[in-house]
């Protein structure tokens, strides 16, 4: 039932013109659960159309998280046509281009009256400059008061919609998003950094 | 739903009569009555029982038996960064098979064992001692190498399977090794044996040839 | 209600160190000391000024007569101060009354050290532990290292408070809580104010108390100890109705308001064995059993402990004090307990009569401490057992149940008069005093609390 | 049905101030406070003692652990996932390993999936042990069925010491199985602790379930409906309790949960006495489970040998496993890059989620039943906020 | 000054090993103090779990007249920091002590309280407790065992009942010099402000020479031979 494909056509039927707006994501790794690719703008739509679609009735939303991508270098190889020399010739080239980093918040849905799940909605913002905006779907499942105000708190996602977006976990007067993976604590003591394995990031190196 | 058939206030006396039971239960019956009055009396701990841990060594002397070869294997895997070794070079300056300087601070230390588990060379291992309290904060809570030092003995003494288990182990590799060792001998004198056959018999063979 | 209380819940950190010099506790105690020192030498010279022949003499007796040996005593010191010192008429009296007041809080003072650690014993044995046993033999010196180090710690009066109040508060507590004492009728002849109207000084008494918890709530400054002065207000007024209703029957049926001559009324056995306490009439049971429900809920003891309300309000009307006052506090709580205990005690438990004629030889006062003591493990007990009411259905049980109930143990015993007692009484007076049990009580909580819930279970 | 909730409380106003009557009053319960179990903090808004709004405060034990874990090797988090629910190391051991397990693709052998079974379920009797001591002491009752707990509690503790080494810091769950076979006489010490359980429950019962002021307080309080309970995103003994069987032991069935019969209790009311019930109700059906797993115990391995203690980096990919932990649905949501160290760890904590609804059960009730609701809901604050 | 104190001290042990115990003040006060040491019911994580165990039937701290927790601070003598001091947490700990009333102690139970522990590399998370407490007493462990708790307890008193409230060397709550409570550190944008109080704590000036306080000799090298 949760198979992204059938999801896919589920979607398509209910609500026509999602196509373009919901793709799939294949997961690489052997647990095989694949996820669904949102525009954010369609957001609050599809997860409504999953939350009260009598097949699916995925009413129960589980977890939901934020994600930092760093921005990363992609080198892949690029086939071009090019006429040296008056000769029209395909030149294969490994071209490095940078990704740009994004902020992702990923839900996980289950039905509770159907038992079947998980069906993992990805939403991805523009970039990882705040604020990063994206749908709340607090209206839809209430249990992502809680974390969407941490994903905000932690990564900067600003849910719009959320009727309550304030840091959960920090104060107030804290300043940057310190799950992002670029965040570095200020020093405040002048204590050398402890040199564990760990704080270098080199465990099992 | 049905009603309940009991009178109110009988659930209350109900009540009353299991603490009175405990009240009286705990002057005559010792399944009752578990306090253990620590100082005097002290909980058996079992031998798996862990707080921090300690460096076993082997034979009389607490630093030239250590069983550590400062291989950092449990400053790198330890979660809570708690373990520092400082290496030892000989006097040529070279990596010597021994740390020069092994701290815990226990200060930080969060018992996961994970440092026994992960040595190679069963040289680190879980103590079970538990006073520690101190009014200091930096020399009673780094445990340093002399500190840690604890012999094979006093290891067997807290816990006797488990040693038991590791001696063997230790046993079987070094026997191991030494039966590798003599056989590499073996095949080495063999070797030689053979070549020396082979130098003795070479003068005739230019005679052969 | 206008609270204007910074919003933050705890208070700024500022402080008034008082009078008492917690930094300087060596000093103090050397004060102390040196009172003590004093005192006694000069306690030594009075007595070896004239020959005190006649104390040696009282000693003599009130060993030979220990029913009423404390009177002895009393009359021995008396005649002593009047022939060795002269004294007249209106210092007598004055000396007689001091007397007994010292040695009544002397005594109460003791029972207060011992009821604290019995009570820590008790509850640690309810609960399967040994309790307090390092200080001195058996931990018995645990009262002393608690005084030692509560009146040795800082005391604080909260920046924002009210001063005065603060400092009045338990003082305003303690006072009647101990004036109390003197109308309990411990023995014959051994009450130490004989007071016609004895039972309307004991409410009145008890109705000052209070307000000594309102200004302990209102002077600290702190939002719980107010909510916990509110609760205590609503709680004490709905109980003193029950506590007053179940003393009236008594009152009606001894036709005094002197505890003394409540207790007399009580005298006597019936068929040679059964005691003619009122507790052993049926509107006398009902009527105990409502006079220490209440009695439970006027002394704040569990499971009516809602001002001090420890899982919701911290400490209640109580937070902000600390070392000496909180020290005064505790103690005027558990003479308030004893206070009313006592007072049960002479109500219905029959006062210093014995429970069985061949047990008379135990002197009266003993018995009546017997009795007192052992209502005050049954509230240690009940401590260790119950969770506490809410407020609403604190005041509901009182209201709905109780006052109704106290209305017809005063019916009740209207009737016991009229019909004479005996089985005819019994057969009347049962059921008027029992109606409101099985008629209110159940009502008191909708149907469904009042069901059995039956659990469905899924094998899915 | 309008499922979200009202208009957030605006600082500093009072939404049902009638400035005629009655002043309202802004109580600020915690962080530190008798009955928040831990650091939590509720700021209240009374109308005498009615409460009339509420807003949980969360973060005063923020300690990082996701990002800590984001620096750490695999096997290294596993000592911090402990110190999650700290009642309850097991369970949250469980789900991590098994989250990894996910993402790594590995079995588990068999005794390896029995002894797992038997300490989550002893996990869950000693967490439901406390629970109801905790419970009664939010009530006031002056810590005897606390300390009845703890005595059990402190049986099946020496039983996770005697096998992991720590009373309540196990670390004992490795990826593919566990660290160690049991030491001798563990199964028979076991069976002692399950078959002195049933007693000890007796009593309880005796001790509480007729209890007229213990039923006065719990009756009616706190209770919401099964599908606000779902859209909210609360699990475990909260929701069983509302009347909804969704057990992810049953669901899921994941370990070998399918190989034993146990069944699920349901509340109808989903008040507090309903879950204090379930929680009960939960370890009878624990001791079946416990039963049935400590008499067919295989022998074999504990661990797959194919499983890499060091340098352990597993596929590209990502998994999210969760377990019906003692408090509802723990998971575990894990991104891997091929690298030792997770791209992202992320906890599923039931113990935040399971507070979502916390306001809505409380307004309208006494500022003591915020306490036992709160009490009831059964957090710890480890897990609340990581 | 000093050697009075110890020749006192001395001729007092002399004595009672004579079977004359000379009692005074300081010492009946010193005595009261330490059997009734009233902790604040206070648990930060982990590590009040087994505080809770601690006074509970099996160990019950209750022996040593230490079980009666009190909720409020103003009433307790002993603040058992048990668990992860966080930086939002910390100027609620200092206030807490703030309020408590002299003659007052400080436990870090647990590695987290003592400096963080295996978290104290997290943004949120104050490396110790002792940077804006005076601490007395550090109990490591994570989380020590209850047994380990009463042994600290145990420690204590004995401290408490070597203390002088005199002359040099006299104890916290007797020297006017030592304030009774201290500033509380402000939020500011990535930790507290100050990060420290400069008067309790220093950043040590080499970390790699574990500096000498003299409070525990080192043990030396064994040998058996």
């Amino acid at each position: 039932m949760t198979d992204p494909d059938r999801l896919l056509s589920l979607l398509e039927a209910g609500l026509p013109g999602s196509a373009g707006r919901v793709r799939r994501w294949t997961n690489p790794g052997p647990s095989g659960q694949d996820a669904l690719l949102v525009d954010p703008d369609a957001a609050l739509e599809v997860a409504l159309f999953l939350r009260d679609h009598p097949e699916l009735q995925l009413d129960y939303c589980s977890n939901v998280t934020g994600v930092d991508w760093l921005p990363r270098e992609v080198t892949e190889s690029v086939t071009t046509t090019e006429t040296v020399g008056g000769e029209t010739k395909e030149v294969t080239k490994k071209v490095t281009r940078t990704e740009p980093g994004y902020l992702e918040a990923v839900y996980h849905l289950y039905s509770v009256a159907l038992r079947h799940g998980p069906v993992i909605l990805r939403l991805r913002a523009a970039g990882r400059e705040a604020p990063a905006p994206l749908p709340s779907l607090t209206p839809v499942w209430r249990s992502a008061e809680f974390q969407e105000r941490e994903i905000f708190d932690l990564y900067g996602i600003s849910f719009s919609g959320h009727p309550d977006l304030r840091r959960l976990l920090l104060w107030d007067e804290f300043e940057g998003h310190p799950m992002r993976k670029d965040y570095v604590a200020p020093d405040e003591d002048g204590l050398p950094a402890i040199e564990t394995a760990a704080a270098k990031g080199e465990a099992n190196r | 739903m049905r009603k309940l058939k009991q009178l109110p206030g009988v659930g209350l006396l109900k009540g009353m009569l299991v603490t009175g039971r405990n009240f009286f239960g705990s002057y005559r019956n010792p399944r009752r009555l578990v306090t253990v009055s620590y100082p005097e009396q002290r909980l058996l701990l079992p031998e798996s029982s862990r707080n921090f841990p300690f460096l076993v060594y082997d034979g009389n002397d607490s630093v030239e038996g250590l069983r550590c070869v400062a291989c950092k294997t449990c400053e790198r895997e330890c979660p809570s960064g708690a373990i520092r070794i400082v290496q030892a070079r000989d006097e040529n300056g070279r990596p010597a098979k021994h740390p020069e300087r092994f701290e815990i601070g226990i200060d930080a230390c969060m018992g996961c064992q994970i440092c026994a588990e992960v040595c190679p060379f069963d040289a680190i291992k879980m103590d079970s001692d538990y006073e520690h309290a101190a009014t200091g904060r930096t020399r009673p809570m780094v445990h340093n190498k002399l500190r840690l030092a604890k012999s094979n003995t006093y290891y067997h003494r807290i816990k006797p399977r488990e040693a038991a288990e590791v001696d063997a182990r230790l046993e079987m590799e070094r026997f191991r090794k030494e039966e590798a060792r003599r056989k590499r001998e073996e095949a080495a004198r063999m070797k030689k044996e053979a070549a020396a056959k082979a130098a003795a018999a070479k003068p005739e063979a230019p005679e052969n040839s | 209600m206008a609270v204007t209380i910074p919003s933050d819940a705890a208070p700024p950190p500022g402080r008034t160190s008082l009078a008492f010099p917690a930094r300087r506790p060596g000093l103090t105690l050397a004060a102390a000391a040196g009172v003590l020192v004093v005192g006694t030498t000069l306690l030594v010279l009075l007595l070896d000024r004239k020959a005190p022949g006649i104390l040696t003499g009282a000693v003599v007796e009130a060993l030979a007569h220990p029913a009423t040996a404390p009177l002895i005593l009393k009359a021995g010191v008396l005649g002593w101060l009047a022939e060795g010192w002269g004294l007249g008429e209106p210092w007598l009296g004055l000396a007689s009354i001091s007397l007994s007041l010292f040695t009544i809080v002397a005594v109460f003072m003791g029972l207060f050290a011992l009821t604290s650690i019995v009570e820590r014993k008790v509850l640690a044995r309810i609960q399967n532990r040994y309790g307090p046993n390092r200080a001195g033999l058996w931990g018995l010196l645990q009262p002393v290292a608690d005084g030692i180090k509560m009146l040795t710690k800082e005391d604080i009066v909260p920046a924002g408070g009210d001063r005065w109040m603060h400092l009045l508060a338990p003082v305003m507590l303690a006072v009647p809580a101990f004036l109390v004492l003197a109308l309990l009728p411990y023995g014959p002849g051994m009450t130490v104010v004989e007071l016609g109207v004895g039972i309307l000084f004991f409410f009145a008494l008890g109705a000052s108390a209070e307000v000594a918890v309102f200004m302990a709530g209102w002077s600290s400054n702190n939002k719980y100890s107010l909510l916990g002065a509110m609760r205590a207000i609503a709680q004490m007024i709905s109980y003193e109705m029950p506590l007053l209703l179940a003393a009236l029957a008594v009152v009606m049926l001894a036709g005094t308001l002197s505890p003394t001559l409540m207790v007399e009324a009580q005298a006597g056995h019936a068929f040679g064995f059964v005691p003619q306490w009122f507790v052993f009439t049926p509107w006398g049971l009902v009527g105990f059993v409502l006079f220490f429900i209440a009695a439970l809920a006027e002394s704040n003891r569990s499971p009516f402990d809602l001002p001090e309300g420890e899982s919701e309000l911290v400490a209640g009307h109580m937070t902000e004090y600390s070392g000496f006052r909180y020290a005064v506090f505790f103690l005027a709580e558990y003479i308030g307990l004893f206070g009313i205990c006592g007072f049960a005690v002479a109500l219905f438990l029959g006062g210093w009569h014995a429970p069985l004629p061949v047990l008379d030889f135990i002197p009266g006062y003993l018995w009546f401490f017997l009795k007192l003591y052992g209502l005050v493990l049954l509230a240690i007990w009940i401590r260790g057992t119950m969770p506490r009411v809410r407020i609403d259905q604190l005041l509901a049980f009182s209201w709905l149940f109780l006052i109704p109930t106290g209305f017809c143990v005063l019916a009740g015993a209207a009737l016991w008069h009229f019909t004479g007692g005996g089985w005819l009484g019994w057969l009347v007076v049962t059921p008027v005093v029992t109606a409101p049990y099985f008629l209110l009580l159940p009502r008191l909580q909708s149907a469904e609390a009042n069901a059995l819930r039956t659990y469905r279970f899924s094998e899915e | 049905m309008n499922l979200t909730r009202a208009a957030p409380w605006p600082a500093g106003t009072a939404p049902f101030a009638d400035p005629g009557e009655t002043e309202l009053l802004e109580l600020s319960l915690g962080p530190q406070h008798p009955s928040t179990h831990g650091v939590f903090r509720m700021n209240a808004l009374l109308d005498g003692e009615t409460v009339v709004r509420l807003q949980p405060v969360f973060g005063y034990l923020h300690r990082n652990h996701e990002q800590l874990a984001e620096r750490m090797s695999y096997l290294a988090s596993m000592p911090f996932t402990d110190r999650l629910d700290y009642f309850c190391s097991l369970t949250n051991n469980w789900a991590y390993a098994l989250t990894v397990e996910k993402l790594a693709g590995l079995e588990v052998p068999e005794r390896a999936e029995y002894l797992r079974v038997i300490l989550a379920e002893l996990t869950r009797l000693q967490n439901h042990t406390v629970f109801l001591g905790f419970l009664l002491g939010d009530m006031g009752a002056w810590g005897s069925v606390l300390m009845y707990g703890f005595r059990q509690r402190d049986a099946v503790l020496d039983l996770f010491e005697a096998l992991t080494g720590s009373r309540m810091m196990c670390d004992y769950l490795r990826f593919g199985g566990c660290r160690c076979d049991l030491p001798p006489g563990w199964a028979a010490a076991a069976r002692l602790v399950v078959d002195s359980y049933p007693g000890f429950l007796d009593e309880m019962e005796q001790l509480l379930t007729e209890n007229e002021i213990l039923r006065a307080r719990t009756m009616g309080i706190g209770g919401v409906e099964a599908k606000r309970l779902v859209n909210a995103g609360v699990s475990g003994p909260l929701l069983r309790a509302a009347g909804l069987s969704h057990d992810l032991r049953k669901v899921d069935r994941y370990g070998i949960y399918d190989r034993f019969s146990f069944r699920i209790p349901l509340g109808e009311k989903g008040d507090v006495y309903d879950r204090l019930m379930i929680r009960l109700l939960e370890m009878r059906e624990s001791l079946n489970i416990l039963d049935s797993a400590l008499r067919d115990l295989p022998e074999g391995p504990v661990i797959n040998p194919q499983a890499k203690l060091r340098n352990f980096r597993p596929p590209a990919g990502e998994a999210y496993g969760r377990i019906e932990s003692p408090k509802g649905e723990l998971g575990f949501y894990l991104i891997s890059d091929q690298s030792p160290q997770p791209y992202r760890y992320r906890v599923r904590p039931p113990s935040l989620i399971n507070l979502t609804l916390l306001e809505e059960m409380c307004v309208g009730a006494k500022i003591a039943d915020v306490m036992v609701i709160l009490g009831s809901i059964d957090i710890v604050l480890g897990e609340v906020d990581r | 000054m000093t050697t009075m104190g110890t020749t006192d001290e001395s001729l007092r042990q002399d004595l009672a090993r004579r079977g004359v115990h000379v009692t005074s003040l300081e010492s009946l006060y010193n005595w009261g103090r330490a059997h009734s040491l009233w902790p604040l019911q206070f648990g930060l994580a982990c590590c009040a779990i087994e505080m809770i165990a601690a006074t509970m039937a099996r160990h019950d701290l209750a022996r040593f007249g230490a079980e009666v927790f009190r909720p409020s601070p103003r009433q307790a003598d002993l603040m058992i920091v048990a668990g992860t001091v966080t930086k939002k947490m910390a100027p609620m700990v200092v206030r807490l002590y703030n309020q408590m009333a002299n003659p007052k102690y400080v436990i870090a139970m647990g590695a987290c309280a003592i400096s963080g522990g295996p978290f104290r590399e997290g943004y949120n998370v104050l490396r110790g407790i002792d940077r804006y407490l005076p601490v007395d007493l550090y109990i490591p462990g994570c989380p020590p065992r209850p047994e380990a708790l009463l042994h600290g307890v145990i420690r204590l008193q004995e401290l408490i009942r070597g203390e002088k409230l005199s002359g040099p060397g006299r104890s916290r709550a007797a020297d006017p010099a030592v304030p009774g409570e201290y500033p509380i550190p402000n939020y500011g944008p990535a930790g507290l402000r100050p990060p420290f109080n400069p008067d309790l704590w220093q950043p040590p000036s080499d970390p790699d020479a574990a500096p000498d306080d003299g409070s525990d000799a080192v043990t030396p090298r064994e040998t058996t031979a």
